[in-house]
Order: C-alpha cells, then structure tokens, then sequence
C-alpha cells in the first residue's frame, strides 16, 4: 500500500470540557478522534489518575485527531487554545504521520 | 439582691456550658470523624493507601440513593405541608449564603472577585457525604426526624448554584464593560440534576415512593449505609489533606473564612430551624440535619458545575477552601456542635 | 342451548383474563423492574449517574457465583436424572430459535442476512442478568423450583451460539461461492465456557458441589445478592438507552422481533416446559424459569463471542436488538407474564 | 548518546482483536510493543471507555510498536489494515522517531 | 520385653498419625482453600474470569481494616506485656528466615546472589492475605487466639525486608569492591509503614483502640470479612497461576526452595510458639497464628519494597517464587497443617 | 497563530519509578509532563494492565514531556536510560512536533 502525510493534533486538557472540545473537532471536519485518560503536570498544578478523583471531571484526557486537511489541524489547534487555554488547563501540539488510507481521513 | 441573681444566673449558665461541652465531647467518638481524621492523618503521613476511584463513587451512589429509598418510602404517607417551610427557609439560606460570602470574600485583602463568588457558592450548596454523616450519627443517638428532610438538599443546593452563577455573570460583564451573558436557571437547575449525586438521590426517592423496594432497601442499602460512609469520610479526609497545598497558593483568607462559614451557616439555619419548630412543628432532629445541610460545602458536584459556568475562577481557591477545610469542620466540629446544642435546647 | 355455554365460556374466560391481568399488574411492583426502568429514564434525561466498570463487573460475578453456589450445593443430593428432560428441551430450544430467528430475519426488508444470523442467535443464547432477576422475583414469592435450573444455562447458550456460527459460515460460503469455513463445535464450547460469565457460574457450581461453602454463601454471597440485582438492572437500563441510537442505524424490523421474539420463544418454552411437567413432575417454578431462560437474549458473552466469530455482521444491529429491546423486554413484560400464567395454570 | 531514526506505527483498533493483532506484530518480528486504553470516534460511531463497559470487548485498545526496521513497520500496517479493518473498527499510522540504543529495537 | 515396648510406641505414633491426617483431611473443606484452588483451576483452563483491580484493592483494605480494627478493640482490655515474647519471636524469626535462606539459595545451582536475597527476603516478610485465611479458618473452628496477635505482622515483615536489603546491600558493595551504600532502616520501616497494606492494618488498630467502631464493625467489616476473603482467594489463585511462567525462566531450585520453606518456617515458627505457650500461656489459636505468618510469603507490599530497594535483583525470581508455589503452599498445606498440629498437640 | 518546532520525549517504564523518573524531568528543566497508564510487551515479558494488578506498581506508565529545547529532550532522554534502565524494564524515544505557544514549553 502506498502512504500519504497527514497531521496528528494532540490536545491534553481537562476531562470537565471534553464534550466541548470534541464538538469543535468535528465542527473542523475531522472524522474521527481517540481519547485516552491521562494525568500530568503542567503549569496549574498536578492532575492525577487513578486514586479516587473525588471531583473525576478535573483529570486530565488526551485527544488525538488524525486529518489529512493541514488547515483543518491547523485551524483545531488554534481554536481551542484560543477557546479554551486561557481558562482551563490544556496544552496541543501536532506531529506529522503517515497514513495508509487518504479517503479515511 | 442584683450581684446574688447575677451570679446565679453565670452559674447556671456555666452548668449549661460545662454539660454543653461534655455533650460535644462524647460526639467525637463517632467512628465517622474518626475515619475523616484518619484518613487526614494518613495522608499526612505519607501513606500509599487509596480508596479505588470506582469504590469512592460506589460508596457515593449507596449513600444517597439509601437516602433517597429512606425518604421515598416515607414520604409516602407524610404529609408534605410540613415541608413547605423548611424548604423555603433552604432556598432562602442557600441564596444569602452566597450573596453573604461573596461580598465578605470580595472585601477581604487578595482574594479575586470571581474566586470568593466561586467559593461562596461552594459553601452555600451542599455536601452528600457530610449530610450521610450527619444521618448516621442521628441514627446512632435515635435522634427521629420527618423522612423528607434530606430531600431539602436539593433545595439548597441548586439555589446557590444559580446565584454564585449569576453573580459571577453580573461581575464579570461589569468588569468587561459589555453586557452580561445571560444565565438559564432552568438549564442549570437541568444540570444539577443530571449529575451523578443529585440523579441517585432522587432515583432513589422516586423509586422508593412509587415500588416495594423494602427487602432490598433493608437487606442491601440500609445495612451496608454505615460501612460505606466509613469508607466515604476515609476518602474525604485523604483528599482533605492532598487538596491543602492547593490552598497555600492562594490568599490565606480561604482558610479563615472556610473554618468559620461552616459554623456560621450552620448556627444561622439552627436558628431558623428552631422558629419552624416552634411555627409548625419540625422535629428537633430536622432542625440539627438543616443545619448540617447549610453548614456543609459541596465537594462532589459544586465544583465541576462552577468550572464550567465560572471558568475565570481559580479552582484551587474554591476546591482547597471546601475540600480541605470547609467540609472537615463542618463534619468534625459542625455536626457534634449542632447535636449538643439540640439536646441543650430541646432536651433530646 | 349453545349460545349459554357459548356465553358461560366466554364468562370464564374472561374471568380467567381478568385475573390474569391483575397478577400481572403486581408483579410490576418489583424492585428489579424499578432499577432496570429506572436506569433507562435516567439515561434518557441525559444523567451523568455511571455505574463504574469495575462495580458492573463485579456484580455479574456476584451474581453469577450466587447462583452457582446455590445450584452446586442444592444438587449435591438431587436426582439428576430430572434434569434430563428439560436440558434436551434447552437444547433444542436454543438451536430451534436461531434457525427459526435466522429465517425469520433474512425475510424481512433490509436486514442482511449476516446480521439476522447474528441477532437470531443472541436470542438463542441466553442473559445471566435476565436469569438473576426471574430467581429473585421468584424468591420474593416463594416459588419452588429444582435446584439445578439455573444450570440449564449453558445448555441452551452454547448450542444456540454453535448454530450461528455454524449458519453463518454456510451463508458467507454460498456467498463467496467457495469452500466454508470450518466450524470447530469443541473450540466454540471451550470458548464460552472460559468466558468470564459462564467461569463464574461453573466455579460456583463446582464449588458449591464439593466443597462446604455454606457460610460464606449465606453470610455474603446470598444476602447480597438481592442488592447486587439492583445495581446491575440500573446499568442494564442505561446500557439499554444509550444503544438505542445504535439500533436508529439499522432496519426498523430488528426492533420488531426485539420485541416480539422474547415473548414468543417464552411462551413456547413454557409450553414445553409444561409438558415435562407433565411427564416428570418438572416444577412449575422450573417451567417458569425454562421459559426466562429461552426467553433472554444474550447481553454480555454472546457479543463478543458472535464478533469474533461472524466479523462480518454489523454489531449495532445484533447488539442493540438484543440489549436495546430484547433484554427490557424479556425482563420488565416476560418475567411477569410467565409468572402470572404459572399462577393461572398451575395455581401457585 | 548518539540517536538513530526509528518508525513507530500506531494501531488503535477494538479491544477484541487485540491477541490477534499483537501476535501478528510479533510475527513480524518486532521486539515489543505498548498498549493504552483508548475510547474515540471514527466511522464505526463512538466507543467509550470508563463507564461500565457492559460489552468490554468493544472498547478501543492503541498498540504501538517501535521497530528500526522500516520495511517491517509498513508491514505490520498494511497487514493488520487488510486483515482486519473490513470487519473491524480501527485505523493504523506510521510516525517518525529518534530512538537511542538501536539493538533494542 | 523391649521388642513390645518398641510394638506398643510404634502403634500409638500410627493412631496418632492417622488421627492427625483425617484432622489435615477435613482441613481441606474450608471454602478459602477452595476458592484458592479454584483461582487455579480457572486460569488453567484459560478463563477470561478476572477480579477489576479496584475490587481486589477494597478486598485487600477491607480484610487488613477488619483485622486491625478487631486488634485494636480488643486490645484495649489486653495485657500488652503477654505481646513481648512473641513479638521477640517474630522479629528474630524475621530476621533468621532472611539470612538462612539467603545462604541456602545462593548455594543452589543457577541462582544469583541478589536474586537468592529478594526471594529469602519475601520469604521472611509476611502475605496479608494468608493472614486472614487462617484467621477466617481459626474463627470456623471456634479456635480462640489474643487479640494482638495479628498485630505481630509488622514486627516479622518489616525486620525481614530490612536484613533482605542489607544482605544485598553487603553483597553488591562486596562484588564491586566499592563501599556500600548506607541502610537507613528508619527509612525503610517509614517506608514499609507506608505501604497499604500496613496502612490499612494500622489505621484499624488506632481507630479500634482510640474510637468506637463497635456498629460499624459489627455491620460491617466483620460480616463481609470471610465473604471478600473468597474473593481474595480467587484472585490470588489467578494470579499464582499467571506467575508461574515467570518461574519457567529462572532456575528450577526456586520452586524447590518455596514449596519447602513455607512449611520449614511455619513448624519452626510452631516450635517456638509451643516454647512460648509453655513459659507465658500463649494461646494455641496464637501458636497456629504465629506459625502461619511466618510459613507465609509477602505478596502484595514486599516485591514494590525490594524491587525499589534491590533493583538488580530480577523480579520473575521472587515474585514467581512467593505468589506461584509460596503463597498456595503456606494456604493450602501450611494452615490445615498447623491446625491439625495444634489439634494433636494441644488437644483443641 | 504561527508554530514553532518542539521536541517530544517519550518514556514507557515501571510505574514504581514514576515519582523518580518525574523527579529527573523537572530537574532538567521542563514545564510539564503527561502521563498515560500503559501495558506493554518488551525484553522483560508482558505488563498487563486492568486485571487485579496483584503488584501494582509493575505496570507500565508512559510519560510524555514536550520541550522547546532540544538539548534538554536529549538529557532527559540519556539521564533515564542510564539511571533506570538497567535494571528496570523502559524505553525512551524522542519525536518532532509543532508547538503553537513557544513560552508555555
Ligand atoms: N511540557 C509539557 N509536556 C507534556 N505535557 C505537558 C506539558 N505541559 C503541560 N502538559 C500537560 O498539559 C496539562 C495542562 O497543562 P497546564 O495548562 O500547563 O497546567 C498538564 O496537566 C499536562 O498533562
Ligand atoms: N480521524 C481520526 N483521528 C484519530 N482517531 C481516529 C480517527 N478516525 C478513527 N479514529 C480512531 O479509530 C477508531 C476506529 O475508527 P473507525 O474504524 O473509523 O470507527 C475510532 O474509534 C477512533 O478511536
Ligand atoms: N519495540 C517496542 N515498541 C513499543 N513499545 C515497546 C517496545 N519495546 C518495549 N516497549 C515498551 O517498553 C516496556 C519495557 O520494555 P522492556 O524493558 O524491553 O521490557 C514494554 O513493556 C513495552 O511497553
Ligand atoms: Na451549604
Ligand atoms: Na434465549
Ligand atoms: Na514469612
């Protein structure tokens, strides 16, 4: 099979505006995401996994989105920093990848 | 003749204090607090023990919707006049709570608007795990109440939400200079609701008002109430002691003012819990749970439903002030206070 | 002279309705068909109340031993040989329902013929949740029935799982115009047995037989069991909504057999249950539950074992018949309708 | 340390494929591989983990594997693309890395 | 003369063996055993039964909660002074199992130092769950024990992982011919106290002594004790299972040395107890108790401990060794064992 | 917004060094990490995660740390392998990525 570049956005924030962020990403025109939980440290503070998140919504999540529209990751990135990075914890970033299947993307 | 009256009157009044206080003392052997100071204790020792996040939130679930089944089942042939007083005198606290709180947090020295807004709200809604306590040690005394006073949670609770939301609205388009979003009481009431303590309390009402579920309420719920609780006030006090630093951030007026809102509030809906005695009748152990009810600060579901409609304010203000100090001395200081003081005032 | 007994059986039978109905009406009472409809109006109102993965599971495992262990125990001194009838009847229900299912399906409009497969034989197989709810319903009413019915089981679930998979190679061979697949029955045994619902059952069972479990059965696994239903017929509720929309992607038909199917194979199984009555003196609590059994539809290993096996057929369409419809149905209509026929006709 | 480039493929797929998908990663020869819970969203509809997962074997698995060999990556990707994306959910992509000791890899 | 003298001893040595082996026989009915072997049998077969991890932490916590909340009201009213001897005992036996085995293992055939050390390491430290196994057994047989005497697990496990650490730390410093790293065991016993295990355990004995658990106890962890114990079990059978592959690469004279040790330790540990029943009126129940906790294998707080401490020892050694043959060995041979000795011996 | 290249660190280890591992990122002067459960297959056999982890603190964690600083990356990198990896199971790989706010990293 021959393969094509794509981008990965990569968005860790907290698990509280999961819904809102996902929402965006499809609004942006991506067809799918993937979500892992996840902890970390980062500027506000540590968010732990695991021992009994007493207020669960504030842990962390990490959302992948694979798009072969480098705008669109482009415009996912910005966006939700810009929505979202002032008020809530959250860093995004993008890798390059390649993929197998373009239409799936 | 003035100094002899006089002094009878102090040494009344110290026998009063001194019975008052051995009252409050024999409160403290509640296994309840205990699990809550041991579970601080360990944390501050550096244990490795945690409550798994699953157990936490099934001990969440078997507290309130044993609460909820008690009081559906009940309420069946209660008579619900009896509750329009009480649950007015709810939304009134849960609203000045927060009105109150907010202008006292605001005028105290580095303390943001929008985070003592924030905080104030916390403190006017409620706490399942501390009004689960309160139930227990009510239980444990024989203290009777009307089956439908932990359904007043509710009728706090939202209020405050509501008002802390709106507020911080009011707040922040002043500050913007625009106008203010507008805040929907019918979708937060919506999503109080919805969320995961609030949904298994009325379940649980619901269901214990409209099927038979007595076998499974007494075989299951009932008896595993007191077990888990332990668990649950464990939790809470681990989480206490692990949110603290959360608090050395900000301004140390958190701490001062979550020591004593607690009590305030809950000295405050005594009072007012008292008039309804005398006005239509509620029982001295529905005065003690209302002031449980005002005195406790939410630290399951307040937080995320601010987070969300508040975004500006800084958690670690509201959460480290609720977490870490409000709800440990409204469970260790508040509830013997407000038992004592009713076998004081009612004689129980 | 006709037109009177006309008119006097019309009587009767009416009579015979009406009483009935009424049974029927009481058996709605029941906790379990609270939580499970309980959970669904949850999900629907967009609650965020979850049952944590972990706790779910370990429901099914509590259960699942529960009636193990009771089964080993009680069969410790029964005569097996009353066990033969009826588990012949299972396995001829259970492959009779995913021929008849699969036929069935493949006729209507716009159900493909894999996915008909797939779905007939998850209400073939059978749902321990359905099984542990129809126990305690008969529990709460003193039904007797032989100690090893629970154990039939296996008996109608992995037969009915064998003949899908057997059906959909035979289907997706003529497809391809090639050669089919091999099906390995042994492997497909093997399979569900390690399965963790159906380990749980036989470890239970073997337990039950040869060790002396007593205390712990009574003192844990028994008392708990009622409570455990509880929780796992609230989950099964929120399952079954939240794979609602799953079904929306599919034919409207599957939502019509999902519906009609639990009733039918019930029915019938308690026809042939009946009829072992007859014969062997085979209870009527057995008979009752024969046609629970027949008339589940497989919710937790039949899935996964079905995917495997036929990855060809859409999961949304099998899973949300069976867990969407099927399951609400044969728990909330069937269970109570065959125990108010085994009241009518047996005269429990 | 000095560094070398290495590829690493992704797969994230259901749970229910994942012994298979790891032995035919093994069979390709790769030294080891990482798994992480994943929940998302592609063409197949949502998955989500976290709540009671009544049919566990649904919920989504990421595989990764780290191999010097990149001959031996693209096979894994195209393989497990072919072998098991008709029938079930998932997608596959191949990223670049720096790796420090190549023996292990 | 002597010949019948010789007939005579020899005949009561066979009664005595053959009474003491139908006591070991009927031993083996106990549901805990069952269960272990039943964890066993499952993963054997292949089961894709597991226990979610949250389950088997609260199964772990509300085991060592319920010991330790037992010893600490109980201890209230005990003579302390009684504790002294045994607990001599058991740190010195601690200590001694570490050092002999650490010699007896390095001198095996393909086994490296470090990892000889490790495995005498949890050989002398101790397995909660084989604890409360016995204690479970002891209370079925109405075997009664001092209250405290579950509270000598830390004084034989903490010593035992401090010695393992220290002989590594001599031995690593020895084989690079550099100096050897400092033990600090203040750090490790705070360490080891740390854990969760010995967190939970002293929690309960504080709360146990200190407050009054009665109803919580009496509710609750005591009647759901033996219940969580089988589940406990269960997963420990898995689990034993699992490991075992990790046995398979490192040399077989680990499963040699843990399939015999357990035993070694316990009936020393037994000798010793008896020498203490005879001085200070150590109980039978204690003799048993002792001789189990020293018989048994860490599995839960010692491998994190020196794997941490000890990092070049190789895991799959120690571990396999403690879990796979250990831990079933101390359970399934070593209880029944010492309940039966102390049955010949004592006269229970 | 305009991006800016970064350098991504992975580790995957033992959790029972996380806190050191940790320990060793801050050191070195990042601004935050990210940490995901994980399970894994490596030279030292498989680490499962989800059933009973009868010995918790040997299962995988995979951490992430995302840094501006390429020589940072590198330390981080280099000190982990050379710390831990002799004697625990670990593997640690560095990746390109687009970071869009240079001063949070
Ligand atoms: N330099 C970093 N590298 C990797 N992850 C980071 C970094 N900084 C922040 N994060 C992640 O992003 C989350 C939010 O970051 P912050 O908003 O800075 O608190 C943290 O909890 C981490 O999970
Ligand atoms: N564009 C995408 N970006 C990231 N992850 C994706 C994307 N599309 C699909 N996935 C993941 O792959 C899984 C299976 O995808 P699908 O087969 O399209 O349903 C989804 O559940 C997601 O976890
Ligand atoms: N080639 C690989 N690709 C991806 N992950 C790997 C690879 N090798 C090792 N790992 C991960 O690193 C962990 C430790 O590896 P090891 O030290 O080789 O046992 C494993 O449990 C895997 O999670
Ligand atoms: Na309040
Ligand atoms: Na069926
Ligand atoms: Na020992």
């Amino acid at each position: 099979m021959s393969h094509y570049k794509a981008t990965k956005v990569v968005i860790i924030t907290e698990k509280l505006i999961l819904a809102k962020v996902t929402k965006l990403i499809e609004a942006a025109g991506a067809t799918g995401y993937t979500i892992t939980p996840a902890g970390g440290m980062g500027s506000r503070g540590v968010r732990s996994t695991n021992r009994a998140a007493v207020i669960d919504e504030f842990s962390n999540v990490k959302i992948e989105v694979i798009t072969g529209d480098k705008q669109a990751a482009n415009r996912i990135a910005d966006e939700v920093a810009e929505q979202f990075f002032e008020n809530y914890s959250g860093i995004t970033y993008l890798e390059e990848v390649e993929i197998l299947r373009p239409h799936k993307f | 003749m003035r100094d002899r009256t006089q002094g009878r009157r102090n040494r009344i009044t110290m026998d009063l204090l001194i019975d008052f206080l051995s009252r409050l003392l024999t409160q403290f052997q509640s296994p309840s607090l205990a699990f809550l100071i041991g579970g601080i204790a360990l944390a501050a020792a550096g244990s490795k023990l945690q409550i798994p996040d699953a157990i936490y939130k099934f001990c969440v679930f078997m507290l309130l919707m044993r609460i909820g089944l008690e009081g559906g089942m009940e309420i069946r042939d209660a008579n619900l006049g009896e509750m329009l007083l009480p649950a007015a005198i709810a939304v009134v606290l849960g609203c000045a709570i927060v009105i109150v709180g907010r202008y006292t947090l605001a005028a105290l020295p580095g303390v943001r608007t929008e985070d003592g807004i924030a905080t104030a709200g916390l403190f006017g809604a409620v706490s399942a795990s501390t009004l689960a306590a309160a139930i227990v040690m009510l239980e444990e005394q024989d203290v009777f109440y009307e089956a439908w006073v932990p359904a007043l949670y509710p009728f706090m609770d939202i209020p405050a939400l509501i008002v802390a939301i709106l507020l911080a609205n009011i707040h922040l388009a002043r500050q913007k200079g625009g106008e203010r979003e507008r805040v929907r009481p019918a979708a937060i009431i919506a999503e109080s609701l919805r969320g995961s303590a609030l949904s298994a309390l009325l379940l649980g009402l619901v269901l214990g008002l409209l099927t038979r579920p007595e076998r499974v309420f007494e075989g299951f719920y009932d008896p595993l109430f007191r077990g888990f609780l332990s668990i649950l006030m464990l939790t809470m006090g681990i989480e206490a002691w692990n949110r603290l630093n959360e608090l050395r951030r900000v301004a140390h007026w958190y701490v001062v003012y979550s020591a004593i809102a607690p009590l305030a509030h809950g000295l405050i809906a005594f009072g007012l819990g008292y008039i309804a005695h005398v006005l239509t009748g509620f029982s001295p152990g529905g005065v003690i749970l209302l002031a449980v009810i005002a005195g406790s600060s939410s630290d399951i579901s307040g937080p995320p439903t601010l987070r969300a409609a508040i975004p500006s304010a800084n958690p670690s203000a509201y959460i480290g002030s609720s977490t870490s100090v409000g709800t440990p001395v409204a469970i260790a200081v508040g509830i013997p206070l407000y038992i004592a003081l009713a076998e004081a005032v009612f004689g129980l």
